[in-house]
């Protein structure tokens, strides 16, 4: 019986059609009767990608240089999170995985917050209401649950001005979870637009290996519309999220956007792509960089200039420069800090642990062999 | 004072933290009309209606996982899995987010979430309905865990959990669901001894007996049947299975010199060990005999024919109090 | 914002456009093209069915009177059970949930071994390939992920003439488990049918608590085909069963089919069903009895007699009989096979238990004060 | 014999079971074309196929669910989870089919499915990924659990595992992959120690030091230091997690009248409790000093920058070995 090899072919680009492009690789806009981008502020969409993507570049320097222990890099996933990202209103609740330094960026969080994550500092902490984006989820699929219970929240509150998006991968398809917080999102109508970015990637495994039929098509089985954007179009990421946002918030429950994108670089720095896949195939994505192609939209239809160009560049680099001296300047935690913040109430045993090794600190310092 | 079981003492103290603060929730499997499979949660959905207490879908990680949710919205919700057996499905989201989250965010995320857990055996049930799960819950930093032992202590700790801002794996001893006693449902919150407290239930001088949950009904059956023999046993009902009350145990130990824990989860790497060998620490000098521990073999709960052979009973508890004073 | 209510409707019967039905609630004939009945026997179908509910009925008194700890009434889904369970080959393997009596029927277990579980004297003890037919599996959904391993396992055997079926219900399809079995099977084409009694209860929560659209359609997203069968009418379960059997055995992958069922029992003998459902929703699924509409179309279309019919009801009584007798004459196991069959090698621990055990035990035998 | 690294001893282990036995199989996330994430089985899809080698979706109950089902046609997979902290959402599949089967069946089942699972820190990882989640596989009866510590007995143990009748869920200590060794490659699986047995790695007269996995190494380091104090360290290698070598434990402690257990993973409810509770019940009479236990604290494993002081080093543990001598 022919059980499916999982071959080595390139993943060929295509527009299909059921992928929703609103701007082309070569930077020609096109019109969607269902999805317009009244209002879009392009240059701003510009200026997000073409500074996370500096942001992204400079944290990988820092990990090379060992000032993180781990980044990982969303190169050629900025239209797509910047485009979602930009389609939610300021009420409106993100649940990230780990890759979502675009939409951090948009929802206003402190990169330095992302760099404490990777250097080791802690594990991504702040809080999640300020900028209304939650933690970091490492353990794939998990966020997926909880953004679909605060879109319960929020049914619950009679509020009808905010809704939730999650973010996930292609390889988080496959986990139980996931499948479960659609399951949960549909019985409850709940307001909660699901955000799967389709990086082809899931470390080395192929979107064929989490599934024979598209991403998007996922949802229909459990009752609500799923669509496949061009991940890599920023305008139509912006366009089809803030649709899907608006459903969401008017009682129609969830949707399913599958934003077809491309990992251009590795999985994480740790990571060795060249193991698994070939150069050519990411040769032929770097012709639908997310951010060339705004570039030639805005500059074709004079909505920016040279100057424009260099400014977020240079602006750009202020930022990496300004962000590298934060980062080295971060002061590891105090050793007792490991104590702290893991009950609201007092637990006996933590505490007598806490004394134990406070005592046995001090041992050290009195006999002046510190650690 | 009225005279309930212990199902419906829990009941009542639901009904009351679903009055005290209209965030707290219950969800879960059958816990709106139905009342819960062990009717623990009878008639709540028809006072409180059915957005607060909830009947979820099929699937347990999506209830702990969406209460994780609700409570990142402001909720408190108090998730019930059906039977101890099923809640390793919400392995995941219980270890992995429930406990974690609050040191993650360096205290700025706080999850008041209460995981109910009927647990034990004793009750001639089929595979997976009598298990004993609690020290992976204890073993795993962040979370409280806790078990109630009789109607008038339920009544109090399911509020007190309900009001805790730690995330509390509470658990419910199935078997004893239907025991009757006096409860005082007037008596202030404020009266009731803490939840990380453990409670003197029979004072003793010659060993001390340390158990939770379903156990502790027989381990006062047995200090009677010791008392026959001469042999004073004191009891103590541990409740705080995370933390462990050290204090009341320690005081207890030094003063009997002997001590027997008792739980139906296995032995092997159960809870017993870890309290055998913190008592030992601090008793080491005071001890007569060694910390002696009576619990479910190191096998798969077995068929309800031969559950009894399995469950620590009265004569088993009294044989390991007896080897005690062999040394 | 618009929370669904779970409501209280009746459900309404409906053979919907979608749902394959090849005879009727009157016991007419209906051809479907696709499905062809060629070669079904359907007085065999008939006797198996009656034998099955006698044994659930004699099974549910057994618990009344206390020889079983409990029951799984499986009264209103023979068809679906004995149907699909027909349409197996020899060879084929199935992984059962709890409640398949008329499939461990079919497949030549001894109805004894199901007592034995449920009087408490074994967890369900039978060699699984002996009737290929698997231990019965009690955590929900677990068993889907089983069954999709052991069709990975035909593949890799080579072998094109065995196929897997599993079982389970409607509230399974929200555990995170199904989904996963779903997507693997999916992906590597496993040769699979998953089999989905809806019997329209997870205990008392009805279908719409587990997602909005019909169950069938789950599949279609993750890339296989799914199809609704009228689960009261044992031709269609059958045709459409071994039509799925054998596209799994020609390699074209896995199907899902859902038995479009009623659970007339309560969930168990423990529960309470009228705390959930109406009595008259009980009546109207009464004229879609299962046996009822296969016994008129025999007397009908002559297949058929009177003596026949009152031949099998006699040959169920004597198998209640004798089934009845044999359960009364199951020995409670001896309390040291609790140590048996934990480990297939040696454990120190364990024989020290045992030993310790066995020890304690003897001790109350001198004493002559027996437990 | 030949200087390889414990990864590489892993992969030269499986190398020859999927050579000795062709019902064996791998099968987890990326461990096909990029010989997973610590290349413990690179190459190995190459030479032995993709259908033996397998690649799988992202979902880690689905991995030890299939394996299951794969070990009930005969197959014997080994599954990889990619890391610790992962290890999770399979608790359902282990915890109630792996290690149940067998007894629920009477014997007539078999499942020898090996779980690869890389663990502890000290790798200056994120969240997750340096877990030891060891003692909740301990307690769950029918399981064998077991830690290798060095790349000799990792080339053996790994083979051994994958030939046990029994699931086995087999730890790899993560921080010492790249550790170097002589390992003899050519030696006969049948003259390797047993799966259960412990082993002392460091004879020793006054204190017996137990551990296993990443910790192994940090304990001779610190019998070495001992020695200057004019102090004798036996250091014992576990080894067995599940069942305990308690033999040649209790040997070592009745000699010494000193023990020390340690472990990364929280002391609270850890495995170190069993230890001491069974060491202190053989051993009463014999004891010096209570059976001091040296792990991880009762809290989530923190942020890289601090796991040097949650985790056990070579300080704490002759900490705890001196105060031994205290009492
Ligand atoms: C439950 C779980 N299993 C395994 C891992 C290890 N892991 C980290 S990222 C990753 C791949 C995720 O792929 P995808 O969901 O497509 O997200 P992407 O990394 O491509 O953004 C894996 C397997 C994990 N973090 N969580
Ligand atoms: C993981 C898990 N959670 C909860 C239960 C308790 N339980 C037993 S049967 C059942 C309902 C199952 O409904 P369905 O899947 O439709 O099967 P049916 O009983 O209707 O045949 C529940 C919740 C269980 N057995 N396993
Ligand atoms: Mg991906
Ligand atoms: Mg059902």
């Amino acid at each position: 019986m022919a059980i499916p090899s999982r071959g080595h072919h390139e993943k060929e680009w295509h527009v299909t059609a059921e992928t929703i492009q609103l701007l082309t690789p070569e930077g020609e806009r096109v019109d969607h009767p269902e999805y317009p981008v009244d209002g879009a502020d392009i240059r701003g969409m510009y200026r997000d990608m073409v500074l996370v993507r500096r942001i992204d570049s400079e944290a990988i320097a820092l990990q090379r240089q060992g000032e993180l222990g781990l980044w990982a890099s969303l190169l050629g996933q900025e239209a797509a999170q910047v485009g979602s990202a930009r389609a939610l209103s300021p009420k409106d609740m993100a649940f990230p995985s780990y890759r979502e330094h675009g939409v951090a960026w948009c929802r206003g969080l402190d990169p330095l917050r992302l760099l404490e994550m990777f250097r080791g500092v802690t594990h991504g902490a702040w809080d999640p209401e300020e900028h209304k984006f939650h933690l970091y989820t490492v353990v794939i699929g998990d966020q997926t649950l909880h953004a679909t219970g605060y879109a319960m929240g929020i049914q619950r509150d009679g509020s009808e001005d905010e809704a939730v998006i999650t973010y996930f991968g292609d390889g988080a398809t496959s986990q139980g979870d996931v499948s479960e917080a659609f399951a949960w999102a549909s019985v409850f109508n709940a307001p909660l637009v699901f955000f799967c970015q389709n990086n082809q990637f899931a470390i080395s495994a192929p979107p064929e290996r989490q599934s024979r039929a598209p991403i998007y098509q996922r949802a229909s089985g459990f009752g609500f519309p799923g669509m496949r954007v061009d991940g890599n179009d920023v305008l139509a990421c912006y366009a089809v999220t803030r649709h899907a946002l608006r459903a969401a918030r008017d009682g129609e429950g969830p949707r399913l956007i599958e934003a077809y994108t491309y990992r251009m670089g590795a999985h994480t720095t740790t990571d060795d792509p060249t193991r698994y896949r070939l150069a050519s195939e990411l040769e032929a994505w770097r012709l639908r960089d997310p951010i060339e192609r705004v570039r030639a939209y805005l500059a074709r239809s004079g909505e920016a200039d040279g100057a424009f160009f260099e400014q977020v560049a240079d602006e750009a680099d202020e930022l990496a420069g300004k962000l590298r001296a934060a980062c080295l300047a971060l002061p590891d935690p105090p050793p007792l800090a490991l104590f702290d913040h893991v009950y609201a109430e007092r637990s006996a045993v933590l505490e007598a642990e806490r004394a134990q090794y406070a005592a046995y600190l001090a041992g050290f310092e009195e006999r002046g062999d510190g650690r | 004072m009225t005279r309930i079981t212990l199902s419906r003492a829990l009941n009542e103290g639901l009904r009351r933290a679903l009055e005290a603060d209209e965030k707290v929730m219950i969800m879960g499997e059958d816990v709106g009309r139905l009342g819960g499979v062990f009717r623990v949660t009878d008639g709540l959905q028809k006072d409180f209606g059915e957005h607060r207490v909830v009947d979820t879908p099929l699937a347990e990680s999506g209830i702990v996982g969406t209460a994780i949710g609700l409570a990142l919205r402001g909720y408190r919700p108090v998730c019930e899995i059906q039977f101890d057996g099923f809640v390793y499905p919400a392995t995941d989201q219980i270890v992995s987010q429930l406990a974690k989250m609050r040191s993650r965010s360096r205290g700025q995320v706080a999850l008041p979430v209460v995981i109910r857990i009927p647990f034990g055996g004793g009750i001639g049930a089929v595979e997976h309905h009598s298990e004993s799960p609690e020290v992976f819950f204890a073993h795993t930093a962040g979370l409280r865990v806790v078990a109630c032992a009789d109607p008038a202590d339920a009544f109090a700790m399911i509020q007190l959990a309900i009001a805790a801002e730690d995330p509390v794996i509470f658990f419910e001893p199935k078997r004893r669901y239907w025991d009757k006693a006096e409860v005082d449902m007037a008596a202030p919150l404020s009266d009731a001894l803490a939840l990380d407290k453990a409670r003197v239930v029979q004072p003793g001088a010659d060993v001390t007996l340390l158990s939770y949950g379903p156990l502790v009904r027989t381990c006062l059956e047995a200090a009677l049947a010791a008392r026959e023999d001469g042999r004073s046993v004191e009891v103590i009902d541990l409740r705080s299975l995370s933390p462990l009350d050290m204090e009341t145990i320690i005081a207890s130990v030094t003063r009997t010199g002997r001590c027997v824990v008792a739980h139906e989860a296995p032995v092997y790497a159960g809870l017993g060990g870890e309290i055998a060998a913190r008592v030992t620490e601090r008793c080491f000098y005071q001890l007569e005999a060694p910390v002696l521990r009576v619990g479910g073999f190191a096998v798969p709960y077995p068929p309800a024919r031969t559950e009894d052979h399995y469950l620590p009973d009265l004569d088993r508890i009294l044989d390991a109090v007896d080897q005690t004073f062999t040394y």
